[in-house]
């Protein structure tokens, strides 16, 4: 079983992205960050109780499913949209989402472009080996509009190409096209478009059958969007495990029962969880909100209690 | 032998030179490889030319239809003067054939076609024409029967002999010959040696590079001995080899003589 | 003495058995891996659920291809997809292959040129393209150079050609009514060409007097294709490029892709051509040289009828296998989004379907039928020109 | 009455034939073509040389932090002041290079050993390939000894380069041999094997076997058993080397004389002896300059592994080109790169050409 | 010459053969190169086997030491049979050695390794002793000194004669030679053949192709001739030289006497 097989090892081997800023990135010291590395280090948070015990390795879209379904990597953390053929006939299995998305396009201002309408015509860039490279053609499609396709290797790439005016529009998921955003020169000169052509659930992937493992991924992240509903943060965590009367607060943090024991882990796996890796809300501001280089709204990916989509089944 | 006897008469009566070499220099970078020479051949003549390895003589006769370029002094071939204007270099190379050491056939070309090439390319012969020609001469060098086969597959003698015959079939009125049995087998040599006698004994005007003394005896009007790029001697062959002046001459004569 | 002979003959020091042994020893390893992996390999499809097959190939393919020779939406399948990619790696290919002779045969000469200048300048070109890795060469036409030219909106403009960062745009003629006219007009152009070369090939033979039969074939072509034209009344209407709100439309494009792709191959494939196009020439002996000189041939005359069809031999053999290397270079194309069969087949199909044995599978053997096509033919010219000797 | 026979002077040639003036006229000047090829390579000279140089070097900023810095208008050298550590070390952590250094003496002084007289070549030839590997990998991927471990994802820059163009040449020799030998056994099977082993690899472009490497070898392993990324590429840089190599080897057997063969089998040497001490010592001297060949070709091949995600010289200025501080540095970046590549590639096709020459002379002597 | 006398009474005793042909046939593709060879070497003896270029003698004693394979008949050496038995080919060729027209010497090896490969690897002889012994054979055939240098630093005689030493080493019952001179400048012919007259003087069984009918008359206690694949004679050299049988060898010695 792959939980065997980490504690053995004594870390997960998270598959990320080459780099994303604020999904999966390496500074120039090799230290990730983002929201879809901190999924990982939860799970290691849970297990070891250590969020530092993950290893990355950075996959292009193309390689991804391959190094998941050998063996190479234990979880893969990637931006990944969640479809249907995906989970049924690759071998994998999604565990929840972790980032409500949606594909859209990025233009230069200048252009004086106000809807994706108006792109009839255009040249867009995309990186090749995504469910993108399918959307923007059925958008084209649908909307009778022409354009011309040029699908680059490498997200990275693909980027390139568009700042150096190879393309008039670049496309991928919009929380990407704002990460990607940050990495040009002047952001300010660029906008994404409002139109969301399609729906992106991004989240972790395990392996098909190993259900104990993805239970532990999955949960992993619902402790971290229950906490946020009940107030519990990084910074406040250990305070309410000690004075907290609720009892499902006093279940999650592992004050009462032994919630951990049924995905073979310790009691107070959840409470580790937010002390090392902190609630949903701040993951999100950390990396990909509002005062980040990304600048993400929370938007959807708001609690449904603030009328957001986030929904964790409890810890009960 | 009544051709070669014109020839000689007209030599004594000083006709006027075929090929006219006046106060000729040339030189290999630093290297001066002719010095000063001046020579003449009449019409007809067959004139040997030896002398030790290095001394020019090859380079003498290649300047002859300027395969080198001398850079001082003048030759006239045929009245035509050797100099940078193609044309002139284009009408002596027709009226001028070559043989050279290691034949040079072209491997990738029948025997018959390695002879009619120049006819039909440079005289505008016909091609029937040219092979009827290409014929007569193979057949003079006694090697018709080889006619398609490619060069690779004769021996050395018969490609020398193909060689002669290619240079004959432009007609020239002069033949060069380089060493053209020194490439060759002793049992072949004869073969050669004979096909050149016998074109001697047809008046062809005729400068042979040659170590074959026999040769030399039999046919050459004149024997030209060179060394150190300069004309040491030049005489009838009863007077080169029984009486030469230079003390040069008797040393070459002596070590070729009884080697 | 019969009886010592038949001493010590044991199974295993018989030179044949021993081979025998090995080699079935061999074959069973072979299989035995070849076993082992399949077996694996079928055990994990099984497990991840992946389908096998090539039944895929019908399947809508839904991705678009920049460059496509055929008809080609998204709406078609996967193996149009890989038709429309294998035949845009044979164009690049093949255009490359022309484009890399004529530069590999222009610097090899101009390497030896009498000329210092030009033969050092050919010198330097073959020594730097040939030792920088042709990634970085495409990368370079690609991201450096192609990428540094103008916006459409300040595009270079030559007449009717545009000249962008997204490809260089030149007028699309479309036929009109008449254009049979002026086809028909180009036919007999031709045929008269060719019957004039005729004539002149049988004169020459007959009298030897030669008529410059090709130079008059080719103004007699252009000659006479103009004059149907004129006749037609120019039934061609060109559709010329024009700036548009984006991009140019209309008109021809070469875009970048193809462009940089081209370039890097045919310069690089050209560094070692013309190397051996030089070693080629050199090896022709230069006596061969003297002798057709001596026999009054003008030196173009040399060049082509003894020179050429010498150096010709020795040049064939590795300019096939340098071919066969450009084919296979073409596949770094991937790299700068020219949609080629890597591109296409291994890149975006693979990633889609998710069947990796049968999309890697199907693209090496492309590239084995091709190297195999193209040594063969290497086989049977050398076989054919190989010079005859004793 | 004979005359002595004194040869003329030498004299010096005329002044128009030789000396500077002569050899400018003869290589520029010779013919109307011959003027006309000059002026045209002058006008490209003129066309290339003067901006190249005006932006390489007089206009060029070699300091400063970003792109801003670079305000002269030409290369801006800055950049690749920045990112230098990357390009050699890619993600290598900082104070852990020094393994990297070290490892790279080691081998220059070993090697630099096979000069002294007093070492026996074999064992240092032993020591080379098999001690030092060991050696090196523990210094590179450390978690040993007290070293730090660096992951393999985080190796890059010419290290990395480095790296798999000299894994992959030696670890081919041993098996381009056994390749070699194959393809000229008088063993049907043996040979058929060897021979479509060989010119498969030969026939496919190395993109296909990295995708192989990367995408197919998972497949084919059993279920829990898998290696690192940078292992497969090895392994798929060194199956394709060593199709290449066995042909150049063969050619080195082919060209030892039959007698040579005869010889060592008339003496009784079975046919593995015969091999090692007569036959390969010979042919793999005869092959260096093919084998040198072949390491340029590997070394340039190496930048493909970028396309399958991995960081080398050529990757990692790919990345640095698309940081926002940097953005239009891309030709120096490539500049920067190309002369990395043609200097290594130049200077070791130099040597072969200088090996082949001294072979050269060793074969007329005998 | 005590030896030797002692080899021919053994001769005439009618001891058991060394080297044993019955009836051999050997082909090349359908080329029939060799005609049921019947014939046989006894201990001590000096055959010399001659015959014109072709006729098949290089096989004929290549099939001793079996780098031919015969497909008809049977060669027994020593007792054993030549046939597809790796352990029998390995027992004999320690047992015979043998020195080739191009002296076949290891390029890459000195004069000293060249001769100490075999007694190692083969014969797993120590190094210091396989050393000591080869410096005893370099002295027999006089170039002790050169031990040290690179077969491509001798010359063509030296080479042979070290060549030769090489064959002794492994101490072998027989000696073949495949016209071991023949390589060579006259000059250093007879340096290699003073070499091999002195070991077949201390009573070597040897067999030698030749063409040195000199060392024939010397040396051999009988001469082999062969054409077209067939022993035609085997006699004492006196016989043979004096008295041939046969008109094939009658015209085969006038042409290589009078040459
Ligand atoms: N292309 C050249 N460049 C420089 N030196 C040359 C060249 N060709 C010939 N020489 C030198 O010029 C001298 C005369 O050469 P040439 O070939 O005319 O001599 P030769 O009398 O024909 O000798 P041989 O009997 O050996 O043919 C020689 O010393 C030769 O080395
Ligand atoms: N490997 C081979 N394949 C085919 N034919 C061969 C082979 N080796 C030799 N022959 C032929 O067998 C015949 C006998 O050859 P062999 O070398 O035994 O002659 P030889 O008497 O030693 O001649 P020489 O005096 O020239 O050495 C020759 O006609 C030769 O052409
Ligand atoms: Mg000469
Ligand atoms: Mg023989």
């Amino acid at each position: 079983a792959t939980l065997d097989d980490v504690k053995a090892k004594g870390f997960i081997q998270c598959g990320v992205s080459q780099g994303v800023p604020g999904f999966s990135n390496a500074d120039d010291a090799g230290n990730w960050t983002g929201i879809d590395v901190d999924a990982c280090r939860a799970a290691a948070a849970a297990i070891f109780g250590d969020a530092q015990k993950v290893k990355f390795t950075p996959l292009s879209a193309k390689e991804r499913f391959t190094a998941l379904q050998s063996g190479e990597i234990d979880v893969l953390s990637r931006n990944t949209t969640w479809t249907y053929t995906r989970d049924t006939s690759l071998g994998l299995d999604f565990t929840t989402t972790n980032f409500y998305d949606g594909q859209g396009f990025m233009v230069r201002k200048d252009l004086g472009v106000e809807t994706a309408m108006d792109l009839d015509g255009a040249t867009v860039c995309t990186e090749q080996g995504t469910t993108t490279e399918l959307n923007m053609a059925d958008f084209f499609r649908k909307h009778q509009l022409s354009y011309v396709p040029v699908i680059v290797q490498k997200a990275d790439e693909a980027l390139a190409a568009y700042a150096s005016g190879r393309c008039d529009v670049f496309t991928t998921d919009k929380s990407g096209l704002a990460a990607h955003r940050s990495k040009l020169s002047d952001p300010a000169a660029h906008m994404i478009l409002p139109e969301t052509i399609s729906k992106e659930p991004l989240g972790p992937v395990v392996r098909h059958g190993d259900n104990q493992w993805k239970d532990i991924v999955t949960w992993a992240l619902f402790v971290q969007i229950n906490a946020e509903e009940m107030g519990i943060s990084s910074e406040n965590v250990a305070q309410i495990k000690a004075e907290s009367k609720d009892p499902s607060v006093r279940r999650l943090l592992g004050a009462e029962g032994n919630m951990g024991e049924a995905l073979g882990l310790n009691s107070d796996w959840a409470y580790n969880i937010i002390a090392e890796v902190g609630n949903y809300g701040e993951v999100f501001e950390r990396n990909v909100g509002p005062n980040t280089p990304v600048g993400l709204p929370r938007g959807v990916n708001n609690l449904w209690t603030e009328g957001g989509v986030l929904y964790a089944p409890p810890v009960r | 032998m009544t051709e070669r006897n014109m020839a000689l008469a007209q030599l004594e009566q000083g006709e006027e030179a075929i090929i006219q070499f006046s106060d000729v220099n040339k030189w290999y970078g630093e290297f001066h490889v002719l010095k000063n020479i001046d020579f003449s051949v009449k019409k007809g003549e067959r004139i040997v030319v030896c002398g030790p390895s290095g001394s020019g003589k090859s380079t003498m006769i290649r300047c002859i239809n300027r395969l080198e370029e001398h850079q001082k002094g003048q030759i006239l071939v045929d009245g035509i003067e050797m100099n940078d204007n193609l044309k002139n270099i284009e009408t002596i190379r027709k009226d001028v054939g070559m043989v050279f050491q290691h034949f040079n056939l072209f491997p990738h070309l029948t025997i018959l076609e390695n002879l009619t090439l120049a006819p039909i390319w440079v005289r505008k012969t016909p091609k029937k024409e040219a092979e009827e020609m290409a014929m007569h001469y193979l057949e003079r060098v006694k090697i018709a029967n080889q006619a398609l086969k490619y060069p690779g597959q004769l021996s050395g003698g018969q490609q020398q002999r193909v060689a002669i015959a290619r240079g004959l079939c432009m007609k020239p009125r002069i033949m060069l010959f380089d060493e053209p049995t020194s490439a060759l087998d002793p049992e072949m040599i004869k073969e050669v040696l004979d096909v050149m006698i016998q074109l001697a004994d047809e008046g062809m005007t005729m400068v042979c590079v040659t170590h074959e003394m026999g040769f030399a005896k039999t046919v050459a009007d004149r024997v030209v001995f060179m060394d150190a790029g300069e004309i040491v001697e030049a005489n009838t062959p009863h007077e080169f080899f029984d009486n030469p002046k230079h003390d040069r001459t008797q040393l070459f004569l002596s070590q070729i003589l009884n080697h | 003495m019969n009886e010592k002979t038949t001493t010590n003959t044991s199974f295993f020091n018989d030179a044949g058995n021993r081979a025998l042994l090995f080699q079935t020893l061999l074959l069973i390893a072979v299989m035995a891996v070849g076993y082992y992996l399949f077996h694996n390999l079928q055990a994990n499809l099984q497990t991840q659920g992946i389908s096998t097959g090539f039944s895929f190939l019908n399947e809508p393919a839904g991705f678009p291809i920049l460059i496509h020779l055929i008809e080609y939406t998204e709406a078609n399948s996967y193996g149009r997809a890989f038709v429309v990619a294998l035949l845009n790696t044979i164009v690049i290919s093949l255009m490359g292959i022309v484009l890399a002779t004529i530069i590999g045969v222009i610097m090899g000469l101009a390497r030896l040129s009498q000329n210092w200048l030009v033969a050092r300048l050919a010198t330097v070109y073959i020594e730097t393209l040939r030792n920088i890795p042709l990634l970085l060469q495409m990368f370079f036409w690609y991201f450096a150079v192609l990428a540094a030219l103008p916006h459409p909106r300040n595009s270079i403009i030559f007449g009717d050609f545009l000249l962008n960062k997204r490809g260089i745009y030149s007028p699309n003629p479309s036929f009109q009514d008449g254009i049979g006219i002026a086809v028909a007009a180009f036919f007999i152009a031709v045929a008269g060409a060719i019957a004039l070369i005729v004539w002149a090939k049988k004169r020459q033979k007959k009298t030897g007097v030669w008529f410059p039969a090709y130079w008059t074939s080719i103004a007699i072509i252009l000659v006479g294709t103009i004059l149907g034209f004129v006749i037609a009344g120019f039934p061609v209407e060109f559709e010329l490029p024009q700036k548009s709100r984006f991009n140019v439309s209309g008109g021809m494009v070469l875009v970048p892709e193809f462009v940089a792709v081209l370039v890097a191959l045919s310069t690089y494939t050209g560094a070692f051509i013309a190397e051996i196009v030089r070693a080629g020439i050199l090896s022709v002996n230069w006596g061969q040289t003297e002798a057709a000189r001596s026999l009054g041939l003008r030196d173009s005359l040399t060049q082509r009828l003894i020179v050429l069809p010498q150096a010709l031999r020795v040049i064939i053999p590795p300019l096939t296998s340098q071919f066969l290397n450009l084919a296979k270079n073409s596949s770094l194309g991937a790299a700068i989004a020219y949609p080629e069969l890597v591109a296409v087949v291994m890149g975006t199909t693979l990633n889609q379907t998710g069947q990796a044995i049968e999309t890697i599978g199907l693209c090496m053997l492309v590239y084995g039928s091709l190297s195999l096509s193209i040594s063969f033919f290497m086989n049977w010219y050398n076989k054919k020109m190989s010079l005859i000797e004793r | 009455m004979t005359i002595e026979f004194k040869p003329s002077p030498s004299l010096p040639p005329p002044q128009s034939s030789v000396g500077a003036v002569a050899w400018i006229r003869k290589n520029f000047f010779s013919s109307p073509l011959n003027i006309a090829l000059t002026l045209f390579s002058l006008y490209i000279l003129y066309l290339l040389l003067p901006p190249m140089v005006q932006w390489a070097l007089i206009d060029a900023t070699w300091q400063g932090t970003s792109k801003a810095a670079c305000t002269a208008g030409g290369a801006c050298w800055a950049f690749i002041g920045v990112y230098f550590k990357q390009f050699m070390y890619g993600l290598y952590p900082a104070a852990e290079t020094w393994r990297v250094n070290l490892a790279l003496i080691l081998l220059i002084l070993l090697v630099a050993m096979y000069a002294v007289k007093a070492i026996h070549k074999g064992l240092l030839t032993a020591v080379i390939l098999l001690v030092y590997p060991v050696v090196a990998f523990i210094l590179f991927a450390g978690g040993m000894f007290g070293l730090e471990s660096v992951e393999t994802t985080n190796w890059g820059g010419l290290f990395l380069t480095t790296l798999l163009g000299v894994v992959g040449i030696v670890a081919s020799l041993p098996l381009g041999v056994l390749l070699a030998l194959g393809r000229r056994s008088d063993m049907p099977i043996v040979k058929s094997v060897c021979v479509v082993f060989i010119e498969t690899i030969r026939a496919v472009p190395l993109i296909t076997i990295l995708f192989m490497a990367s995408v197919m070898i998972p497949l084919f392993l059993p279920d829990g058993l898998n290696f690192n990324k940078l292992l497969r590429v090895l392994i798929g840089i060194t199956l394709f080397s060593a199709a290449y190599m066995a042909e150049v080897i063969r050619g080195g057997l082919q060209a030892i004389p039959k007698g040579q063969y005869e010889a060592a089998d008339a003496m009784g040497l079975t046919y593995w002896q015969s091999m090692t001490l007569v036959i390969l010592p010979q042919a793999l001297k005869l092959v260096i300059p093919g084998i040198v060949n072949t390491f340029i070709g590997l070394f340039k091949d190496t930048t493909l592994v970028y396309i399958v995600g991995m960081f080398d010289l050529l990757g990692r200025i790919q990345a640095a080109n698309h940081d926002a501080n940097w953005l239009g540095t891309t030709t120096e970046g490539y500049a920067f790169a190309g002369f990395v590549y043609w200097a290594i590639c130049f200077g070791m096709s130099r040597y072969s050409m200088a090996v082949e020459r001294k072979l050269d002379t060793g074969h007329k002597r005998n």
